[in-house]
C-alpha cells in the first residue's frame, strides 16, 4: 500500500511532532476512538446482522445458522466460524480474491477475542453428540477502510451475535428437528477489542488510516466482562515495549467498559 | 424457474404482497454514501439490499490487459455470505461470473470508454441482501456510481425484470415469483438513447407473452430511472427530487 | 483476442459497406446458418455423443449419466449439468486452465435452453425422493472456434442428449438399483438456440469468428418445439434496438423449425 | 496393474478379442483436420480417439519463460470428461500432469528446439476417448501434429506399450488389460534413429520378461511408424500410401 | 484454548513431565546443518522439531514487489503433513497463514532490511514435528539461520510461550497444557534491546496473571537466547559453549 | 533453473571429457551412489518415519496411518498415498505453492516402485469390504537438494514403511474398533530404485546437482527382491539407446541387491 515514499516520510515526521505535544491530526486525544455508531437488524434475511461505522471505517457482519457435524476433539460443542472480506469497494487497495493475509489475521484475531472471551457458550449448541451441533457462521463485510479494521469488525460481530436468534431444536431418537420457535444465541459476554498504533514512541488508540500509514506497531488487546484480557494480537514490522504493552493493557480495560456499555446499549 | 404452479396471484389480480400485475416493489436509492470510492449508488428494491461503488479511471494492472484507444472496464456482481436463505461460500460461483460479465456488458455501452484510453475503470457491485431481479437492481445502482465517480456517460444504465406467473405476465418479480413462477425476464437499458443493454430470458414465453413482457420491462425501467435522476439531483444539488421531475423522467 | 486496430478497423469499415447492400463475406444471406452437420454415437463410451459442425466450428458433446444426491430444493427431481471447455487445441487464443468467463457464460447459456425448454424431464429421474436420483453431465469440449459456439454447443448437447440412453434403475427398500436394461433419457423437448450479430447497424445469424470480431453486440434466442421462446442471452459491450429484439425474436421462431427438423433427423 | 490372476489369452494362444500376443489392435491415422490449428493429426487406436495439435513457433507469454537458445516446447494431456467410464473431474489430474511430462520429454529429443530460439511451440493431446495405451497414441499422433506443422524434427516420434498378460509377453494392451494384467510398459522412440524417448514401467518383470517387452515394443513402434508415414504422405501427396511403402517403412 | 479443567499440576506442583511451574522443557539448537541455504538452523524443544532456513538477499521476483528503500522480508512457517497427531493437508490453513505473518512481522524489527535494498530475504520455517509452542521455537531457530546467513541484524530475536495451566501461571506450555489450560501467550522478545516482537494471547487472564504470565515469558527468552548464542558460538568459533557463556548471557 | 549458458557449456564439456576417461567430478565410480545414511524413528508422531542422505541431498518421509473409505474399484484393499513436497528450504530453485510438475513426477515414480512391487499387501489393509479400510499416507519432506531425488525419497519411503506401526483393529458388526495394539504395517518387499544419468554418451548412476545440470536423459530403474524389474521412468529431454536401457536394467539389478541390504540392516 506505500506509494510515495517521499510524501510519507514528510507525513509521518509532521505527525510524530504532533504527537510529541499530545496532537492527533483530527484534534483527538492520544486514548480517544472515533465516534462509534452501532445498528443492528440491518440485513433481516441473517440470523443477527449489526452495522458498524467507526469514523468512516464501516463493517457490516452477518450471522447465519445451521446445523453441522461438530469437530472429532470437541464432539458435543458447537461451531462457530468468523470469516472477513475486504471488499475490493472498501479502498483503492483492496482487490477481488481469494482472502488475503491481512483478512485471514483480521478474521482469526476477531475470532480469538469471541472464542476465548467465551461469548458464545458452545456448549448449548450441541444438538446429538459426535453427530449434529448448531453451527453459527460470522461474515464481515469490510465495506470502507479508514484504519482499525481490528476494532470495528470485532464490535460488529459482537453487536450481531447479542442480537441474533435462531430456530429452537428438538432431539427426537437422535436426530435434531428444527421448530418453528426462535430463540436467541446463548450469549455469555461481551468482548470488547481496542487497537493500539505506536507511531514513534508515542502509543495513541484507535489509529485511522493516516495514523497506520505512519505507525510502527500495531496491537489489539481485547478484554472481556470481569475486566480480563482474552486475547491480544501485536502487528506490524516493528516492536513495542514491555512497559508500552502494560500500559496498553491497562487502557483496553478501562475503554473496554466505555464501549461495552455502548455495545450493550445498541444491542438490548 | 419453477412449474408455475403455486398460486401467486389471487382473484382480484393482486400478487402476494399486494401489488398489481404491472407494480413495482418499493425502491430507494442513495448516492454518494461510501468515502473511499470514487463514485457509488445504494439501492434497496424489495428486499434488495445493494452496493455499487466505483473506482477509476485508474492505472491498469497487469500491464498486459491495458487497452491502448480506451478504457478497460471491470466488474464483479459478489453476494455476501449472508445475504441469502441459506449461507453462500464466499469464493466466486459460476452464477455470480457470469452476472459480473452481462453487468459489464450491459453497463459498457453507456460509459464513454474512448475518454479514458490507457485506463481501467472498476465497477463493484456488493448484493447485501439478495431478492428476485438482484442484477437489474444492480446495474440501476452501478450505473449511478460510475456518474457519481464523474465518469463521462452517454446515458444511464436502469434494469427491470419482468416474468411470467401463473401464466400471466407480471411485472418486477420478487424472490418467492422468480422461483416458483415460470418466467424471468431481466432487462437492461438506456432509456434516453431508447437501447437494450442487457437482456436475459429464463422460462417458456409464447410470442405475445414474449413482446408484452419485454415492452412491461422497458416501461417500467423508465419509471426507475425518474428515480435514479432523483436520486442524483438530490445528490448534487440538495434537498428532494420534486415529483414533477419524477413525472417528466418518466414519460 | 483483439489485436490489431488499423486491421480490425479497415475489416469492419469494409464488412459494414457490403452489409449495407444485403452481403455477407462469405456470401450467405443475413438469415443464413452456415452449413450444420451433426453426428451421434462419437463416443461410443459416453451414454450420448454428439460432433457438430457449424461452417468451421467444431464441437463435441458427451453426456455422462450416474446416480447422485438431489439438490435440497428439489428433493424429487434428478439433475442435469453443463459443462464447456474451450480446449487450447481450439483457437490460437485460446488456453489452457480453469473455465474461462467465456467457456461459464458459454456453458451456462446452452444450459438455460436446455433446462427451461423443459427437454429432459427431471421428475423422470427421481429414483428416492431427497436421497437418490439419476444426474445428467453434458460435458461439451470445443474442437474449432469459428464463430457462434453458443449455437453450435446448443446443437451437439441436444443432439447428444437425444441420442443418450441410461440403464434403467429398480427402487428396492428405498435403494436404487441399476439393471443391465438401457432406457432412452426422458426427452421432451427439442430446444432450438439461434444466435445473432449486430454489425454496426445491421443485424445477421450465425457470426463466424471475422464478423465475430467486428460485432458490437451478440444475441441468442432459444426457442421450443411450440415456437415458444424459452432463453435468451444479450453479450458483448453495446446495445440492441427493441424494435431488433422482436424481430430477432421472429427469426429465431422460423429458422428454429428448419434446425429443428434437422437435428431430429441426424437423432432420430 | 491388476493381480494377474484373469484369465484374458485362451487355449489357443488368442486374446479377449481375438489378437495373437504380438498382434497390434486396429489403428487409423488422419493427419491435418483441424482448422485453426497449425498442425493436426487425430488418431484412433483400440477404443482410443485422440486429437493432438501444434500451434506455434508463437510469442512467448509470460516473458520470464523465454528460452534464448531454443524453443521452449509445452504440452498438455487431458483426457475430456466422458473419455472414460466414470465421468472424469476436468480439472487435471496428477496422472495427467505426470503424463503431460513424459509426453513432452518424449517428443523434445525429435524436435529441432535450437531453430527456434526465443519461441514457444505448444503441443495439446486431447483424449476424447480412453482406451489401453493412451499416452503412446498420443505421442504418435502428436509427433505428425508437429511435422504437420512444418516444425524442424529429427525423427518422428511413435510409440507402443506392452506387457505382460497371463505371465506372458503382449503387444498393445487394452484397458482390460492394462487393469486386469501385471504389467503395462509404454515406450516411444525415433524409429529412424534407433533411440528410445519414453520409458515407464509398470508390474513385475524376469530380466528376460523385460527384455523380450521391450524389445517388442521397439518393433511395434517401428510397424505404428509405417502407419504414421503413410499418413502424412496421404496429407502432403494425396492418395492413400501404398502397400510397399509401408511395408518399407515397417523394416 | 481448553476448559481448563483437567488436572495437569500435581499438589507438589509438578507438572505432567515433572516440570516446576517455571522451568522450560529441554531445548538443543544446531546452526548451519543444511548444505543449500545461506543459513540455517534446526531447534529440538520439547518434542517440536523445527528446521528454519534463510536464502538471500537476492532478487526479487516477481519485480512490481520491488521495495526501493529496504529489504523485502518474506516468511513462510509450514507443518509437515506427519509433524501433528492427524494427517496435515500440505496445503497451507488459514493458521499457517496467519502465523507466518505473525513470525516475519516477530523477524523484522531485528533485520536491518535498509541495508539490502531492492533484494528479497527469504525464511522458510519447517515444523518437522509439532508441539506446544512451535512458533516461538519457529522464530528462535529462524533468527539464528538470519545471523548464519550473515544478514545485518540489530538483535537476535527469541521467543517463549507462558500461560494458565489450573488458574496457575506456567512457563512454556506443552502440546497437552496448550490444548487442557487455559491460556497460552507466546512472546518473543530482542533480548538486548528489550523489545517485544511478538505477542499474541489466547484464553482468560487477570490483570495480575497477564503481568505475571508475560513477564515470565521475557524471563525465559532471555534464558533461551543464551542457548542461542551458545548454538552461534559453536558454529562459528567451535568447540562447546562454555556453562559460564550460557550464564553470563543469561543474566 | 538454467541460467547462465556459457557457464553450463562449459561445465558440460569439462565433464564429458572426464568421463570420456571413465572419471567423475567427485572421483566415484561410474556405477557408484554416493554415501547413503538411513535414520529410522525420527519423527516419533508419525507411524514410521525415515531420514535419508543421500550425498548431500537430504529426504524425511513420514507415514501417517488412518481408517479410509476404499476406491470403488478396490473395495477390498487399502489404500496407499505417497505425495511429496520440494521444501523451499532445499535449494534456491524451490518455491512455495501448489506441487510442482517435478514433485508430482517424483511422488508418483517412488509411488509406483512401491506399489507395483506389492511391497505392502493391501488386501491385508481391509477392515469391511466396501466401507472401511486402512489408509497409509507416505509424505516426503524434500529437506536439501543434491541430486537424484527420485533414489533418495525411494530409500526414504522404504525405510519409514519398514518400520512403520499401526494399531491393531477388530471388526465388529460391520465397525472397524481400534485396539491399543500397535502392529506392524503388512511389508512383503524392498523395491530399491536405481537412477542413471547420460551425460554425453555416459551413463553414470546416483547424478549430483552438478551432473543433472549437465544431463541429457535421467532413467529410473526399480526392482524388487526377486531381482524383477518393477517400475521404471525416463526423464529429461533426451534419448537413450535400447542398449543403454539394458545394461541399465542389469546395473540396477546388480546394485539393488547391495542397497537392499544396506536398507534391511538400517531397519530391522
Amino acid at each position: 500500500m506505500k506509494k510515495n515514499y517521499v510524501m510519507e516520510t514528510i507525513r509521518k515526521a509532521q505527525m510524530v511532532q504532533m504527537l510529541a505535544v499530545g496532537k492527533r491530526m483530527d484534534d483527538r486525544g492520544l486514548d480517544q476512538h472515533r465516534e462509534l455508531k452501532i445498528e443492528t437488524g440491518v440485513i433481516p434475511k441473517a440470523n443477527g446482522s449489526a452495522r458498524v461505522f467507526l469514523g468512516n471505517t464501516q463493517v457490516i457482519a452477518g450471522v447465519k445458522i445451521a446445523t453441522g457435524i461438530p469437530f472429532p476433539d470437541t464432539p458435543d460443542k458447537g461451531i462457530l466460524m468468523v470469516n472477513a472480506e475486504i471488499l475490493p469497494l472498501s479502498s483503492p487497495y483492496a482487490e477481488p480474491g481469494p482472502p488475503s493475509e491481512d483478512a485471514i489475521e483480521l478474521a482469526r484475531v476477531v475470532d480469538r477475542g469471541i472464542r476465548e472471551s467465551k461469548m458464545v457458550d458452545l456448549g448449548k449448541l450441541n444438538l446429538v453428540s459426535g453427530k449434529t451441533v448448531i453451527a453459527v457462521f460470522v461474515d464481515c463485510n469490510i465495506m470502507n477502510v479508514d484504519g482499525n479494521l481490528f476494532d470495528a469488525t470485532s464490535y460488529a460481530v459482537v453487536a450481531a451475535l447479542r442480537t441474533a436468534t435462531m430456530k429452537k431444536y428438538v432431539v427426537k431418537d437422535d436426530k435434531a428437528v428444527a421448530t418453528d420457535q426462535m430463540v436467541p444465541v446463548p450469549v455469555e459476554k461481551t468482548p470488547v477489542s481496542v487497537t493500539f498504533a505506536r507511531i514513534g514512541d508515542r502509543v495513541v488508540v484507535d489509529p485511522n488510516t493516516e495514523e497506520e500509514a505512519s505507525m510502527d506497531m500495531r496491537i489489539t488487546i481485547t478484554t472481556e466482562d470481569g475486566g480480563n484480557v482474552c486475547a491480544s494480537q501485536k502487528g506490524e514490522a516493528d516492536s513495542i515495549t514491555p512497559a508500552q504493552v502494560l500500559q496498553a493493557v491497562d487502557t483496553s480495560i478501562r475503554l473496554g467498559k466505555e464501549i461495552r456499555a455502548k455495545i450493550t446499549e445498541a444491542t438490548k | 424457474m419453477g412449474e408455475g404452479k403455486t398460486k401467486l396471484i389471487d382473484e382480484a389480480g393482486r400478487r402476494r404482497d399486494g401489488r398489481k400485475w404491472d407494480e413495482l416493489r418499493p425502491i430507494s436509492i442513495q448516492v454518494g454514501l461510501m468515502k473511499n470510492a470514487d463514485g457509488s449508488a445504494y439501492i434497496e428494491w424489495g428486499k434488495n439490499k445493494i452496493m455499487a461503488a466505483v473506482y477509476g479511471p485508474k492505472e491498469v494492472h497487469p500491464k498486459h490487459q491495458v487497452l491502448a484507444d480506451r478504457a478497460l472496464l471491470r466488474c464483479r456482481y459478489h453476494m455476501a455470505p449472508f445475504s441469502v436463505d441459506e449461507r453462500k461460500n464466499p469464493a466466486p460461483s459460476r452464477r455470480e461470473i457470469e452476472i459480473s460479465k452481462v453487468i459489464r456488458e450491459a453497463l459498457q455501452p453507456a460509459v464513454i470508454v474512448e475518454d479514458y484510453p490507457r485506463t481501467a475503470i472498476e465497477v463493484w457491485v456488493e448484493v447485501l441482501q439478495s431478492d428476485g431481479g438482484s442484477r437489474v437492481a444492480g446495474i440501476t445502482a452501478a450505473s449511478l456510481a460510475l456518474a457519481d465517480a464523474g465518469i463521462n456517460m452517454r446515458d444511464l444504465v436502469v434494469g427491470c425484470s419482468c416474468g411470467i406467473v401463473n401464466d400471466q405476465v407480471v411485472a418486477d418479480l420478487d424472490d418467492t415469483e422468480d422461483k416458483e413462477g415460470s418466467g424471468d425476464m431481466p432487462v437492461a437499458i438506456m432509456p434516453t438513447l431508447g437501447k437494450v443493454t442487457l437482456l436475459q430470458v429464463d422460462g417458456i414465453y409464447t410470442r405475445e407473452q414474449f413482446q408484452k413482457a419485454f415492452e412491461l420491462a422497458i416501461e417500467k425501467g423508465k419509471q426507475v430511472n425518474a428515480m435514479q435522476r432523483a436520486a442524483l439531483n438530490s445528490r448534487f444539488f440538495g434537498g428532494e427530487a420534486t415529483t414533477s421531475e419524477v413525472e417528466e423522467a418518466a414519460e
